[in-house]
């Protein structure tokens, strides 16, 4: 039984990975599992400089998921490549950067300052609905997508996946946008823009209004989209949004992820990457799978 | 550091203190083990509809029996749940997270405000010295009495049905108690006005911060406060309440 | 204690409807409810012709939520005004007529045999994603938004509601596309596409592959979005989009809704109107709030 | 027209039948005085995270007592949470629900396959006249001595370890079975062939058929089938089978 999955000539040892923002730089959650166990760990989001991120409350639950507005709040560039390339290099998994910015420049910076660092891929994050300049609004006109593609396509030292946002009329036109940037994969999704409000106290329940939901509510959405996307361009996808369980992963898998990415579900139960891993394996002891290529993208 | 991993345990007593206060005992060793004063564990829900962690603070530590105890207030869903639960149950529980407090000083004094009083307990179990309690009420008294094996008890409540009519800070002035470490844990204006008193009396205090939480282990940022200097963890000045706290000293964060 | 609310000059007893194609004509819920209690029914899209749906499995259960792709199954506009219209009637309670069609001008012919009967707005899908022609697309254009509003308005005799799908960028840009055109008002959400997969089978769980999802877990991007459209325009709002219960409905009326409507919650509870209205009276009434209109937008 | 509420029963008893087969008896009296054979009622999960209800055919009905029985097959995160009740906890339901079996015949033919057999139970007790009884089976067989009080019982077991090997028109044929009205309940695959068993030898037959429902009371239009006649309801050539249904005439049905 073989799990390795290909990106950009990266090899995985299985196609689960961690969704940027939930699992930090693995350190918390390394004492819960073995990062060695994963196919890679994708990091929090890390911009030019620190960040300070949002006032709180910056969570909320909601019915079967979770709004956040962290507001990427990150030590800066400088303290993840001193602290946090050292530290995952210890395990035997691969490491994806999720670079965020304001501005093009700011993306450009981080990713220059990665180019001759010890990770594997880049993810750039233009969709994060939580940030006022930058983020998102990258993410939501096709021009802007193709533009900084290319420009960190330009620089960039390893394979740059593009995070594209569900908070468009039609993810494929992103999609092919980041593939005409020259992208060498996509992830998606990122978080759909939501709301609280509690009623006793009549405000908002998060201090930034709206936040991104993510978990099991959204995975309906989340794999239509990575469907859509396969069915529309060439380059290999993370899949991710709401994966609890195995068998969540395997859909996304068999919508046409190469990979899927474990979020809010760490969360909820910290070993929940692990358990994915293994029931993906169970799955294909089960169903006498050879290689899980024989699964991506299998149902059509 | 201790691996607290989610573990599922019975539930030895789940009773009703106050309108809407709870008081479990649960049989959980682990925890009872490794936990210290002021920590707190996440509660989980079985409805799959709510998938957050309930943080809860530890109220008291049974070693030799391998129990701890849990005081809630029904607040919402999860709160709710759990107080339908009965002996026999089970729940699921995640700890002990958080640092806990320091024990330190030689006439410690304690402040809790409301739902802020429970954690008090086992800190009063533990600390040495001569201890003095201020406990601060809205108007309903719980839990009171049993402080005062370990202390002194002074209490205030807002309608003034009992002890001084105020809060944990007008008690304080009217019994006019002095300390060398006061530890509080209760409504941010309470903890705003203790860090401000104790400021101005240029006191040390160990305080227990609370804020809504998505992980409770530090990875998701969700929890943080303002803090003086710039957290070496993250580079910001930003604490994570649940990773560097629940407990602080007052003069390392903003409230 | 006052519940009234009025959209377009008409008056509503309170600000509770149902969601379209949740609820039928009516018929079937009315041995479990009184509509009487109801400020309106809305009914299920009504097209020119009988249209037939969708193949079979048309639904299928969620996280928090379902999904479905009925295909607009409709008996036609005229065994709607023969049959439903006079059992409608029987009850003190607001007619909105759905109304549904393939191109601009079955829209048209809808409105204008609606024109003289006994309805009191008509509510025009511009957004169901279950139809391979129509529906959606007019919905995800802000051009077409405005052209179908001016039509429809040209030859309406009753007020006109847009209702606007949530699988677009930017909502508040077709609200006030629906504004420009003359709507009289908005509605929103209709459901976001999404999709399931039987990884036993390796098939897609509808037969039309993808479907709208509805239900709770949908509930913060619907609020998000009404919050938008609400500070955007200066029509009245419908909202809706997974209201379970009585505080589900204060959220979209304190965002700015002046009406909302129970669409999947009736599938999970056939009292769920009813238990919407006398939650809300009794928050008004706990909270000494003696008219509705104080609730309406006043979280912003 | 029974209004069919949703409410809260006990369950009597629920026990395992098969590898992943369960009876359940529910003390519910209002579906007991109410219910007809071929009815069906929703079963709702307590897990908010799984909001619509499970469609589950009456199995038997006894009105004396004001109970019903359910037996179920688990397949899915539904039934296995029923599957984890006992005796003495509750489950909403709601129902009766659909229109049941016309009672008709001189020597009705009751065929079931699979769970489609549960339901054949109610029928056979109430069905008069003398009546043969199909029941097919993949291997392991269950309720086949519950049924012989009531009439000739003929298995069909698709691997040959008990009766005719094979289907249930397998066992028809074996036996040389002659009706005046079948019925029938199973997967759709079995009533398409009864539909073209009954069609050729010009015989009559009522099918239950089963589909994916939200509403299960007529509303949603999810659960439809192929009707050979413009549906009167619809206008179009759809019925529904929670409501028009689940039993239809085989001539009414394109399977
Ligand atoms: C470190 C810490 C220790 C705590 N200790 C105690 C204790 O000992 N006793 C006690 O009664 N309460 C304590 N609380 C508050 C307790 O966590 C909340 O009252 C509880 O989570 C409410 O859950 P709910 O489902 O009933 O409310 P809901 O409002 O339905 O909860 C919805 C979401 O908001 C979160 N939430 C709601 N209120 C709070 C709050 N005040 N603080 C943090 N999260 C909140 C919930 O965890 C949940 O994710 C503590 C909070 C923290 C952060
Ligand atoms: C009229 C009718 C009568 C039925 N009677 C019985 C019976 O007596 N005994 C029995 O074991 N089963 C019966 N079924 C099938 C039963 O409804 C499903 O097996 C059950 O809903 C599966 O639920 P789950 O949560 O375990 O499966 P999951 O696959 O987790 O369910 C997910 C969703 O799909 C629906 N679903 C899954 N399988 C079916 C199915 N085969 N038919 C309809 N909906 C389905 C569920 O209701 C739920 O909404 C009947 C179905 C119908 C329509
Ligand atoms: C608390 C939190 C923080 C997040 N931070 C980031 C981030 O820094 N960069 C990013 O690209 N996505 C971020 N995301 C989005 C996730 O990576 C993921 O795309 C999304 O949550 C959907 O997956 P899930 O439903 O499994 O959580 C964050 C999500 C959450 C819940
Ligand atoms: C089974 C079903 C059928 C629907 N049919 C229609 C329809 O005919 N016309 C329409 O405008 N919306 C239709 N909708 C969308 C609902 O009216 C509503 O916009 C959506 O379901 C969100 O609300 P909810 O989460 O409360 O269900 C339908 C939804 C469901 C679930
Ligand atoms: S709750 Fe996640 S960092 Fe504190
Ligand atoms: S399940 Fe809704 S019409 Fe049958």
């Amino acid at each position: 039984m073989n799990t390795n999955v290909r990106i950009a000539g990266v090899d995985f040892k299985n196609p689960v990975t961690t969704a940027s923002g939930t699992f930090g730089s693995g350190m918390e959650y390394s004492e819960y599992v073995d990062l060695s166990r994963l196919g890679a760990v994708t990091t929090k989001g890390v911009s030019s400089v620190p960040w300070a991120g949002n006032p709180t409350p910056r969570v909320a639950e909601t019915y079967g998921g979770m709004l956040n507005a962290i507001g990427l709040q990150n030590p800066g560039v400088d303290v993840f490549i001193e602290r946090d390339i050292p530290f995952l290099r210890k395990y035997d998994t691969k490491i994806i950067v999720n670079v965020v910015g304001k501005t093009l420049k700011e993306y450009c910076e981080v990713v220059e300052r990665l180019a001759d660092c010890d990770v594997d891929l880049l993810e750039i994050n233009i969709s994060c609905p939580n940030v006022k300049e930058g983020g998102i609004a990258f993410g939501q006109n096709a021009r802007s997508v193709e533009e900084i593609t290319s420009q960190v396509k330009r620089i960039a030292k390893q394979p740059i996946i593009m995070k594209l946002s569900p908070n468009v009329t039609d993810i494929t036109e992103m999609a092919r946008a980041a593939e005409s940037g020259g992208a060498d994969a996509v992830s998606l999704i990122n978080t759909l823009t939501g709301m609280k409000i509690d009623i006793h106290k009549r405000a908002f329940l998060l201090a930034n209004k709206t936040g991104g939901l993510s978990g099991p509510a959204i995975k309906p959405i989340a794999l239509r989209m990575v469907y859509q996307v396969a069915n529309s361009i060439q380059l290999p996808i993370i899949g991710m949004g709401g994966i609890l369980t195995a068998e969540d992963a395997l859909e996304f898998i068999m919508a046409g992820a190469t990979m899927v990415a474990i979020g809010t579900a760490n969360f909820i139960n910290p070993r929940a990457t692990i358990e994915v891993v293994e029931g993906i394996e169970d799955y294909m002891r089960k169903h006498k799978i050879d290689h899980i290529s024989q699964l991506i993208a299998c149902v059509k | 550091m201790v691996l607290a991993e989610k573990h599922k345990v019975v539930i030895k007593q789940n009773i009703q203190l106050d309108e809407d206060i709870y008081s479990m005992w649960l049989e959980d060793s682990y925890v009872a083990k490794n936990a210290k004063a002021g920590q707190f564990v996440s509660l989980y829900l079985e409805d799959g509809s709510s998938l957050l962690p309930r943080p809860i603070s530890i109220c008291e530590i049974d070693k030799e029996l391998g129990r701890i105890r849990l005081v809630y207030r029904v607040v919402g869903k999860g709160t709710l749940a759990f107080s339908t639960l009965k002996g026999g149950d089970e729940i699921t529980v995640m700890g002990p997270l958080g640092n806990g407090f320091h024990l330190e000083g030689k006439n410690p004094l304690l402040i809790g405000g409301g739902i802020g009083i429970p954690p008090m307990l086992e800190l009063a179990k533990q600390l040495d010295g001569e201890k003095k309690i201020v406990l601060g009420y809205r108007d309903s008294i719980f839990m009171s009495q049993e402080f005062e094996q370990y202390g002194k008890v002074y209490i205030s409540t807002e309608d003034g049905s009992a002890g001084t009519k105020g809060n944990v800070i007008d008690a304080i002035f009217d019994h006019d108690i002095r300390t060398d470490m006061i530890y509080a844990c209760g409504p941010t204006p309470m903890l705003r006005a203790i860090q401000a008193y104790a400021k101005e009396k240029g006191m040390k205090a160990q305080l227990s911060l609370e804020e809504r939480m998505a992980c409770g282990i530090g990875a998701c940022l969700g929890c943080v406060c303002k803090s003086t200097e710039r957290d070496h963890h993250t580079n910001v000045n930003n604490k994570r309440i649940c990773k560097d706290g629940p407990v602080f000293y007052a003069d390392e964060v903003e409230l």
